[in-house]
Parts: structure tokens; C-alpha cells; sequence
């Protein structure tokens, strides 16, 4: 198995789901109020308050073969919005 | 101008919180309200303006100054974008271009509710149909500030996918702030006409609270704005420039316009704040999510770390004197 | 039945915030209260309902009415799960059928304080020990949903471990709104005994505040329920059906009952819609962690986004109507 | 070392957390509010107010011995009451 | 001592809400008050209580006994920590004893708050300049229990880099919770020279929910203290007798100042609430950060879990009792 | 590419950023809230209301380059304040 971490900002979230259900993966987990640094600069979660919002992290186990048609409907968002995406090893504990 | 009006305003428990959330930046204090307690203040000032603002329309009604105002108000949040637009153009792309000029054609709610607080202080009457103004106000900027993009940039957006126009409409009039006051706006008027016993037993929490509630949510953008203070080296002294001088200039078309419609002081000095508040709430989202490419640091902190704190500080009196001056006196 | 009542529920605060949640699932907005500013207000509500009835406990005493009224409420909390079970069996597994069962037979606490609010405005007094008997509803309908699941379905339970009684009884008795709720209820009454000057300053915050908050709440229950509309079609007609017309069946039987104890309209009023109210809260939870084979997103999809909304929108005018057609005129 | 991500309901936590310390793990952290989906459908945190919570992500950084203790005592949670366990490899910085 | 001003102050609202708590712990309940919003409670707190003690001392001025009572309470928060250090000593390393010096020379905001309100069940008037000297004595202790690690065991940290001496002065005067309490009792006093019209928009936040907020939070404060009980086994007999017979110790200190600056009963209780509390809040917060090497759940498990309760349930009646019997009966 | 999962008190967190900026990572992330165990105790949000606060839970992706630099700059604060460093492979999805 793989294990696929995204980190991009909350409003572009529905997006990525989509992505990730439209890929077959067979689940995902997701944590709001990131905060962070990358390319773009600094996100906090001051700006909470007016819809802005920060961060999340996705996280998605997933088989192998999975992962092409993630990253056809990942790496788009990513390249016009920003955010990073990783792949690791993982096998069932 | 009258310097005991901003002397009043600056000593009023609103801005005085408003300035402790600064110090505490300033001087390095961990005071920080966190998320998601200021989202419960926002959401809380929109419902109880809201519904104060329909329990007001609903016994004002919907004659007189009421269609007009609204009618120049909406007029404002699509011309303000394009003569912003021009003048920025000057120095940016296309991108950022439209989206500071989007913000500067919307409204910000609490600067408004802060100019309804200076108005009680002062005695001063205004009308509950500003309210609907409010709420109008904030999504023609949206629609005008993309149009821009797509007039002014469409050769460098090649791969960008076409706009999906149904997502960004309703972005622009069915996001939460416009959908929470709207509604709430709409609730106030029908609870007003068929349920006036319950009107009473809202007001405790709608009405009693307001003030407190609003005093302490300025405590948070003082904080929020003070740390956008700090974004400002980059944006550098022509768009610190263009906070201040833009709201000015748009707050003597304001002062005009609400001469032209015969405005009484009170809902005068709210047109004026409409026309020359920014918008870091709605706006910045809907730019963020459609024009990716304008650098949020930039508008944000425009609206939020400049005009946001000249408006509440000095602004408000100072159009007040504005009102004073150029309206004719009531005697 | 009374249509000037169902208008004057559909036009009071509460439910039309509730509207306005819905309409912003409905249309799409990105309108939320984040979590846990829910679980503020719903933290609030049962402290203060349970505060209130407690002072009125105190001046009424447990005289009359009261305890065979308490009595007859537990008594509906064991007798809905086992007929609601009969008849669900007819359709579903013994561990669906028993976690739906158990929901019903307990009830909604933000229901019955919407009723309070309705008898408000409508000027017909109620007493403080309805909300004792609100407290000891939540929790038999519990232990009777995990009998049921014991003795319906033992057979296909081989490796469940041996069900943890303490821990379930503890679930069912010491969840947090039982003892929110019952605590609170002991605390108001022994503040309105022994520390009567104390009660006055409580009062700004347990009743001023009360109907904004649930107004406010409300509103996230909308967006909630809404939410929830969507699973319905996982469930079908005939879980739908059942969401509606058990609500109606319980609250004929609650009504006679009512007529039986002698109750003032505005108490039986509020027995009925105990009687006719589902938990999407204590029950869920605790069907949820020791009925883990039944699937809570029919029981809570039920609850939530049929009977809840159905209640409060039609369902408390209606009880009414039926209350003033069966209860004897007390002129 | 290994890194153990546990995700699973947070009504479950503290059976969790008691298999962990059984274990012999020497630390464990743990984030709430975790929403997400899988063989059991969609978890929101929007039934917080209620009690039911949302789901917990659980990181264990642990030596290999201690995997099979704590296989054995989270498996028949997740069996039971869903949620999913991964392993992977980790080493300290 | 009065054996009925005890019972009075066990049956006040904000004491058995805090049982409450405790008793949810006990008995197992899962009843919390997730987090963030105990920090709006204390946020909220600390700021309605600052401001109300500037709106009073705007009217008393700093006459009087004003400047010698917290001269007095100065000086009570930089000697507390070095007797309470001689004595640990005879126990303990000289990290862990100068920490829990430095939290008990502190104050406790909630004890000081919930002593207030129950004064004014008492009808016991008292000043403003008392929240002034509540400010001023959260930060001393800090710095006094910093000098004692640094003369006390400088042999011991080697490697630790030299004390960064402005953090940690900011954390001792600019942490949020002195900030707040500052900032508030300034714009009080500013607004009510001022501004006295926006006062009374001010109150019913500031004031009129105060009694409510408080229970509120102490329902949590419960739970948390209740919590911290179970590390007391850590801590053992002798921490927990200094917890409860320092705080003894010092409220007899206090009595005998306070009939030296003649104060008046009300002001003599805060003074001496103020003596026998234990910070855990600002200090916990600055000694985790500058002396790690001492064991926080020592520091805050004594002054949250026994001292605090202690002062809460039977602390604030007995010392009342003492200032009864200490001070020259007015009459 | 490596991934780095630091877990340590929120109060040492503008150290802990400051070290990451120092070793120049091209970006972390931040989530707060973590609760957990440790050779330290118990951490759990109860005390948030007071400033203490809990754990949080640094991500950063970085080449291996930077781990040296990175390494230096947070030992001496896991060292003194508690708090966990791990390292494992990641590659761009
Ligand atoms: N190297 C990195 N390691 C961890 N998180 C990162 C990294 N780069 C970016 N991020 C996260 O991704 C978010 C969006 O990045 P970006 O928009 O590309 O600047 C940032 O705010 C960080 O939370
Ligand atoms: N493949 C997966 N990748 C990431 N998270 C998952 C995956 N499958 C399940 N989860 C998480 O585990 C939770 C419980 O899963 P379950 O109860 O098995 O549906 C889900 O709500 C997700 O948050
Ligand atoms: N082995 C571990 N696995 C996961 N998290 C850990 C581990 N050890 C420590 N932690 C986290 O790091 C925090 C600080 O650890 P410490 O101060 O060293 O006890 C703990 O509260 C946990 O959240
Ligand atoms: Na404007
Ligand atoms: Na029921
Ligand atoms: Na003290």
C-alpha cells in the first residue's frame, strides 16, 4: 500500500475530494487548521473568522495503482493554486 | 474638522479594544483569541445586524429614500472597481489589478456596525433600509472584479480552465456573510410583521449584546490587522498610498451622493462608510478561490492592515465632518 | 386544526433560522458554525433549561401532578421502543430495528425547548417539573434498545464480547446531557431554596438569553439537517413513513395520557412532544458505540432530518390543536 | 524505529489508547477531529455538538517488538468498530 | 467561623456548577466543554472584570488607600515566593521549589472573580483599585521565582543557555492574561471619563452576564481540577498540606495588612484571596517555558486541584470569617 | 525527498519554526491541539484556557540536505523542553 500526503488550503478541499473519490481510492482522512509555510508564503489561521481559512492535510491510504489517476486530478489543482502532495511505502499494521 | 468627534470615537470602547489587539502584537504578547472564537462574533454581529436592520424595515417600509439609496449604493460597488481598476493598472497586471479594485468596491460589515455604534453615541437616527444596503453592496464587486480579469488578462490565463461562472455567482451572492445578513435581514422583517411578541424576547441577545460583543471581536481584528501590518513592506508605499486616498476619495462621492439623494446625517455617514470601506471578508475569498494568480497578501492586508484601522480610527469622524459640512442643516 | 398556529410557529425566530440553515445547504453556501460553537449553545441550552426548571420545581414542589406525570413519561420511554421494535422488525434486522426503537422512545431536548418557546409567545404557563421529566426520558429508552438487541439477537452476536453493563449503564445515566441537565436542575433548586439573591444574577444569562441562543442553534441545526435530508435516500419510504407517523401515533397516546393526568394545557403540550420527539443526541451516541452492527446513518438520519424538522415546524402547532380538541375546555 | 497511524471513530480513543499503553509503546500523540471516509461511509464533524464525534488520528512511533502486542489489541477494535491502521518505516532525526 | 456564610457560599451557583465538574469526573461522564471555549470564558472573565474595575476606580481615583493596598500586594507577591521557597527547599530541588514559590507569590483571576461575587451576595461593597492590585500581582512572583533558580542552583545547568532576560520580562508583564486585565482596567477607566454614554451600552456584556459566564466556567474549572486530583498521588502528603496550609498561612498575613491599611471589609476579603491564592495560569505558563527542568504537573496539579477548590468551597467563608473577626467592626 | 514529524509543546513552536527557517526547508506545516504521551507525562487540552496548551505536530517535507542543519537546530530543543523527531523517505506524487 501507499500512503499519499496532501497539504493545501481548506477552500480548495472539495476539489481534492472529488479528485480522490474520482481515483478509486477506497478512503481518505482530512485535518483542517493547518497552518504552514510553502512557495506562497506564511498561511495562519487568523483569517479564520472571514471564510479565508488555512490549511488541510489529506491523508489517503491507497493501493499502487491508485496513484496515476490521483495525480492527473491532483497535480492540476496543486500547479494553479499551490500546496504539496507526497507518496511513501505503508503495509497494513 | 471636528476634533472632538474623533477624540469621541477614539474613546469609545470599540476602537479602545480595537487599539489593546494592536499593542498586544506590538509589544509581543501571546493574547490571541483563537480560532474558531472570532468566526462565533462574526457570525453572531451579521445575524444581530441583520435582524435589527428588518425589524427596522419593516416599520420604515420600503417607500421614500429607500429605493434610491439602495440603487446608488449598488451603482457605487460597480464603479468604484472600475475607476480603481484604472488607476491600478498603473503599476500591476491584470490580476491584482482587479482584485484590490473588487475589495475596494465592496463593503466591510464591521466597520459598519462600528459607524451604527459611533451614530448611537451621538444620538444620531439612521434607518434599518441601510442595512439591506449593506448586504447588496457585497457581491456586484465580486461579478465587476472577475469581469476585469477576463477583460483585461485573457491571453495570459491560456490553461486556465474556464471560469466555471455558476460556481462564482454563487460565491458572490450566496456566500455566508450575504446569505447570514440577508437572511437575518429577512427574518427581523417577517418576525416584526407576524410574531412582534417574539421580537422582545430576541432583543436580549440581538440588541443588549451587540455593543460588548462588537467591542470584543475589535479586540481580535486589532490583533489580526497588527499582524497584517507587517505584510505592508512588501506592498509598498503606492498601495499604502491608494488605502487611504482611495477610501477619501471615495467617501466625497459618498458625501455628494448622499446630498443628491437627501439622506438624513445619520444614514448619510453609513452611505459614506459603505462607499468607503473594503471588504477583507467576502471579496478576499471569492479572489482567492477565482484569481488565483493576484497575490492575497496584497489585498488582504490593504483592506484589513490599513483601510480597515483608518476607517475605524479616524475615518468615521472625519466623514462625519464630511456629513456635517457638505449635507444641508437640518434647521 | 389551528392554521394560525402553524403560522405563528413558521414566523417565530427559531424556526426561521432553522429555514435559513436548511436554505444554505440547499443552495449551496458555504454558511457553517464551526465546530464546537454547537456544542456551546447545545452545552447552554440544557444548563439553562435544567436551571430554569429547577427554580420552578422549587416554588411548585413535587406535589400533584408531578410525580404521576413523571412516572407516565418514563413509562412511554419503555413502552415506544418495544412497539416502534415490533414493527421495524417487520422490515429490518434486530440491531436496526432496536437502535431505531431506542431513538424514539427517547426524545429531543432542543424540541421540547422550542415547544417552551412556542408556549411563550402564546401566553400558556407551564411547569418546572416537565423538565424533570425530560431528564429521566433520555435514559430508559437506552437500556430497553440494548435488551431488545440482547434478545432479539443473541445469535448473531457469537463474538461480540459479553456487553460491558457498567460502562453502558454509565452511558445511559451519566452521559454528559443527562448530567447537564439533571445537575443543573438540582442546582436551580437549590439556589431558588438557599441562595434566592443569587438566582437574580443568573437570570441575565440562563433566561434573557435563552431564545436568541436557541434562534441561534437552531440555525445550525438547519444546516445539520439539511445535511442529513441527503442519507434519506439510503433509507426509503418506509423508514421515512415511520419518522412521520410513529411522531403522530406517540403524540395521540401522549395526549391521552395527558387528558388521563389532569395536565394544563401547556404541560400536556410539552408531555406530548416528549413523547413524540426522537434523540439524535444521548441515544445515537450510545447506540453507536455498543449497537456498532446497526447503522447510524439511518438512526440518526431519521431523527435529525425527518422528525426533528417535522416536529418542530408542524409537529408542536399540531399537538397543540390536538391538546385543545382532547383535552377538556378549562373554562 | 516504525511509526504506527492508527485512524479510527473518537468514540474508540480510549480503547485505543489502553491497547497502546498495553503494548509497551513508549509514546503515542493523537489528533481529534479528524474527518474522512471509508468502507463505512462519511464521517463529518458536524454531529459534534452531540457526542459522536468525528474520528482520531493516533501516531505511534514505537521499536519493532512492539508491533505484534499492539496488532493484537487494536485489530479486534477495528474489526468491530472500523477505522484503519498502517506501518511504516521511521527513523529518529 | 460562620458556619452559614459557608453554607451561602457552597450553595451559590458558581461553587456548585464547579461540583458539578468535579462530580462529572468522578462518576465517569464524558461531560467536557471542548476547547476553545473554556478560553472565551477566561478571555471574557478577565476582560469584564478589568473594565469594571476601571469604571470604579475612574470614580474612587487613587486617593486613599489606593496606592499603599497594592504597594502592600506588591510586595505580599514578591515575598511569598521566598518564604514558600525556604520551605520547599527542605524538600525539593531548587527548580521544582522556586516554581511552585512563584505560583502560590501569584494570584488565581477566578478565585478573586468568584470572591467578588460573593461579596455581592453579601452586599458587601468593595473598590475598584482591588482588580489593579489583582494585575499587578501576576508578574512579581515570576520574576522572584526566576532569581531563585538562578541563585539557588546555578551549579546545576551548565549547559543551559543564559536566561534570555526580555522574553522572559515579556512573558512576566505582557502575558495575555496581565494584558487583558491591564488593557481592560485602562479603557475602563478611559471610557468612563470619557465616554460615559457608551458605559451603559457596555453592561449588559460586561456586567449583567458576568454571574452567568462565571458558573459557566467554573463547570469546566471543576472538570479540570478534578482531573488534576489524580496526579496528587505523584505529589504526595507534604505538597499536599503546603497547599492548603500556605494558603492558610498567608490569608492570616493578609488579614493582619489589611487591618494595618484600614481597609474595609469587602477590599480586606479580595486582599486576602489575593494572598491565598495560587496562580495557574500565568506562572505554570512562564515557568514551563524558563525553568523545564521543574515538574509542571507539581505546580499546577496544587494549585488546580487543592488550592484552588480549597479557596473556592471552603476558602473565601472562612476568610470572610477572619476579616469579621480581625478587623474593627465598622459599627 | 525526506519527511521530518516533529511532536513537541506548542510553547517551544516559534523556536521550532525558527530552527526549520534557519536550516532552509522549503516549507512545514503546523497542526496544534496534539495531544499525547511521552517520557514527559500526560498532555492532554484541558488547560488550553491558561496558556499552556498542548503538543503540536510539525510536518516538514525537505531534501536530505537540510536534515544535518535541521538536526543541529532542534536536538538542543527536544533535549531541554521533551518532544520527538522522526525521519522517513517521501517522493513527490
Ligand atoms: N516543504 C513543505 N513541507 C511541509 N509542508 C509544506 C511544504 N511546502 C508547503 N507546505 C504546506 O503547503 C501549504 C501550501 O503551500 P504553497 O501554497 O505551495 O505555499 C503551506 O502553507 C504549507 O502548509
Ligand atoms: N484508505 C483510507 N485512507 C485514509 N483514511 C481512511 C481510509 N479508510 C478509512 N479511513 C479513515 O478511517 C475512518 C473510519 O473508517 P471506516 O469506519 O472503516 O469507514 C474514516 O472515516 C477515515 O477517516
Ligand atoms: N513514541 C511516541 N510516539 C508518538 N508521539 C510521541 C512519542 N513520544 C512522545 N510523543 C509526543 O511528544 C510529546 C512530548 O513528549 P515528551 O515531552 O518527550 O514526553 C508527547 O506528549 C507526545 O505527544
Ligand atoms: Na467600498
Ligand atoms: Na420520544
Ligand atoms: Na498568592
Amino acid at each position: 500500500m501507499k500512503r499519499v500526503d496532501l497539504i493545501l488550503s481548506e477552500r480548495e478541499l472539495d476539489a481534492v475530494i472529488k479528485a480522490i473519490d474520482a481515483a478509486g481510492a477506497p478512503g481518505y482522512s482530512v485535518l483542517k487548521h493547518v497552518t504552514g509555510k510553502g512557495p506562497h508564503g506564511l498561511v495562519s489561521d487568523s483569517m479564520d473568522f472571514s471564510g479565508l481559512g488555512a490549511n488541510a492535510h489529506v491523508i489517503v491510504f491507497c493501493p499502487e495503482e491508485v496513484l496515476p489517476k490521483l495525480r492527473q486530478g491532483i497535480q492540476p489543482l496543486l500547479d494553479y493554486y499551490g500546496g504539496v502532495a507526497f507518496v511513501a511505502e505503508a503495509e497494513a499494521l | 474638522m471636528d476634533s472632538s468627534l474623533i477624540l469621541q470615537n477614539l474613546l469609545s470602547p470599540p476602537v479602545l479594544f480595537f487599539f489593546l489587539g494592536v499593542i498586544a502584537v506590538l509589544v509581543g504578547s501571546d493574547l490571541e483569541i483563537p480560532s474558531p472564537l472570532p468566526k462565533l462574533f462574526s457570525l453572531y454581529l451579521l445575524l444581530a445586524i441583520g435582524f435589527k436592520g428588518g425589524l427596522e424595515l419593516q416599520h420604515s417600509g420600503l417607500g421614500g429614500q429607500v429605493l434610491p439609496t439602495i440603487a446608488a449604493a449598488v451603482g457605487m460597488s460597480l464603479l468604484v472597481p472600475v475607476y480603481s481598476f484604472l488607476l491600478l493598472k498603473l503599476r500591476f497586471d491584470g490580476f491584482n489589478a482587479a482584485a484590490i479594485a473588487a475589495t475596494y468596491g465592496s463593503i466591510s460589515a464591521v466597520t459598519f456596525i462600528t459607524a451604527e455604534g459611533f451614530l448611537e453615541t451621538q444620538k444620531l437616527p439612521f434607518d434599518g433600509f441601510m442595512v439591506a444596503a449593506l448586504a447588496l453592496m457585497e457581491s456586484p464587486a465580486i461579478i465587476v472584479g472577475l469581469l476585469l480579469v477576463k477583460l483585461a488578462s485573457p491571453q495570459r490565463r491560456p490553461d486556465a480552465k474556464e471560469m466555471r461562472w455558476q460556481e462564482l455567482l454563487r460565491e458572490a451572492f450566496l456566500n455566508s456573510s450575504v446569505l447570514l445578513l440577508v437572511g437575518s435581514l429577512v427574518i427581523g422583517l417577517l418576525v416584526a410583521a407576524y410574531s412582534p411578541a417574539s421580537v422582545a424576547k430576541m432583543l436580549p441577545f440581538s440588541e443588549q449584546l451587540f455593543y460588548g460583543a462588537l467591542s470584543f471581536f475589535l479586540l481580535d481584528m486589532g490583533i489580526v490587522a497588527a499582524q497584517r501590518i507587517r505584510d505592508l513592506r512588501e506592498a509598498g508605499a503606492f498601495l499604502v498610498g491608494f488605502s487611504i486616498l482611495m477610501p477619501l476619495f471615495n467617501s466625497l462621492v459618498g458625501v455628494l451622493i448622499s446630498r443628491g439623494l437627501g439622506l438624513e446625517p445619520g444614514n448619510a455617514l453609513l452611505f459614506v462608510v459603505l462607499c468607503a470601506s473594503a471588504s477583507y471578508i467576502a471579496v478576499p475569498a471569492a479572489m482567492r478561490m477565482t484569481v488565483p494568480e493576484a497575490n492575497p497578501s496584497l489585498y488582504i492586508s490593504m483592506a484589513l492592515g490599513v483601510t480597515f484601522p483608518f476607517n475605524i480610527i479616524v475615518g468615521i469622524p472625519l466623514y462625519m465632518t464630511l456629513v456635517n459640512t457638505f449635507l444641508p442643516s437640518p434647521g
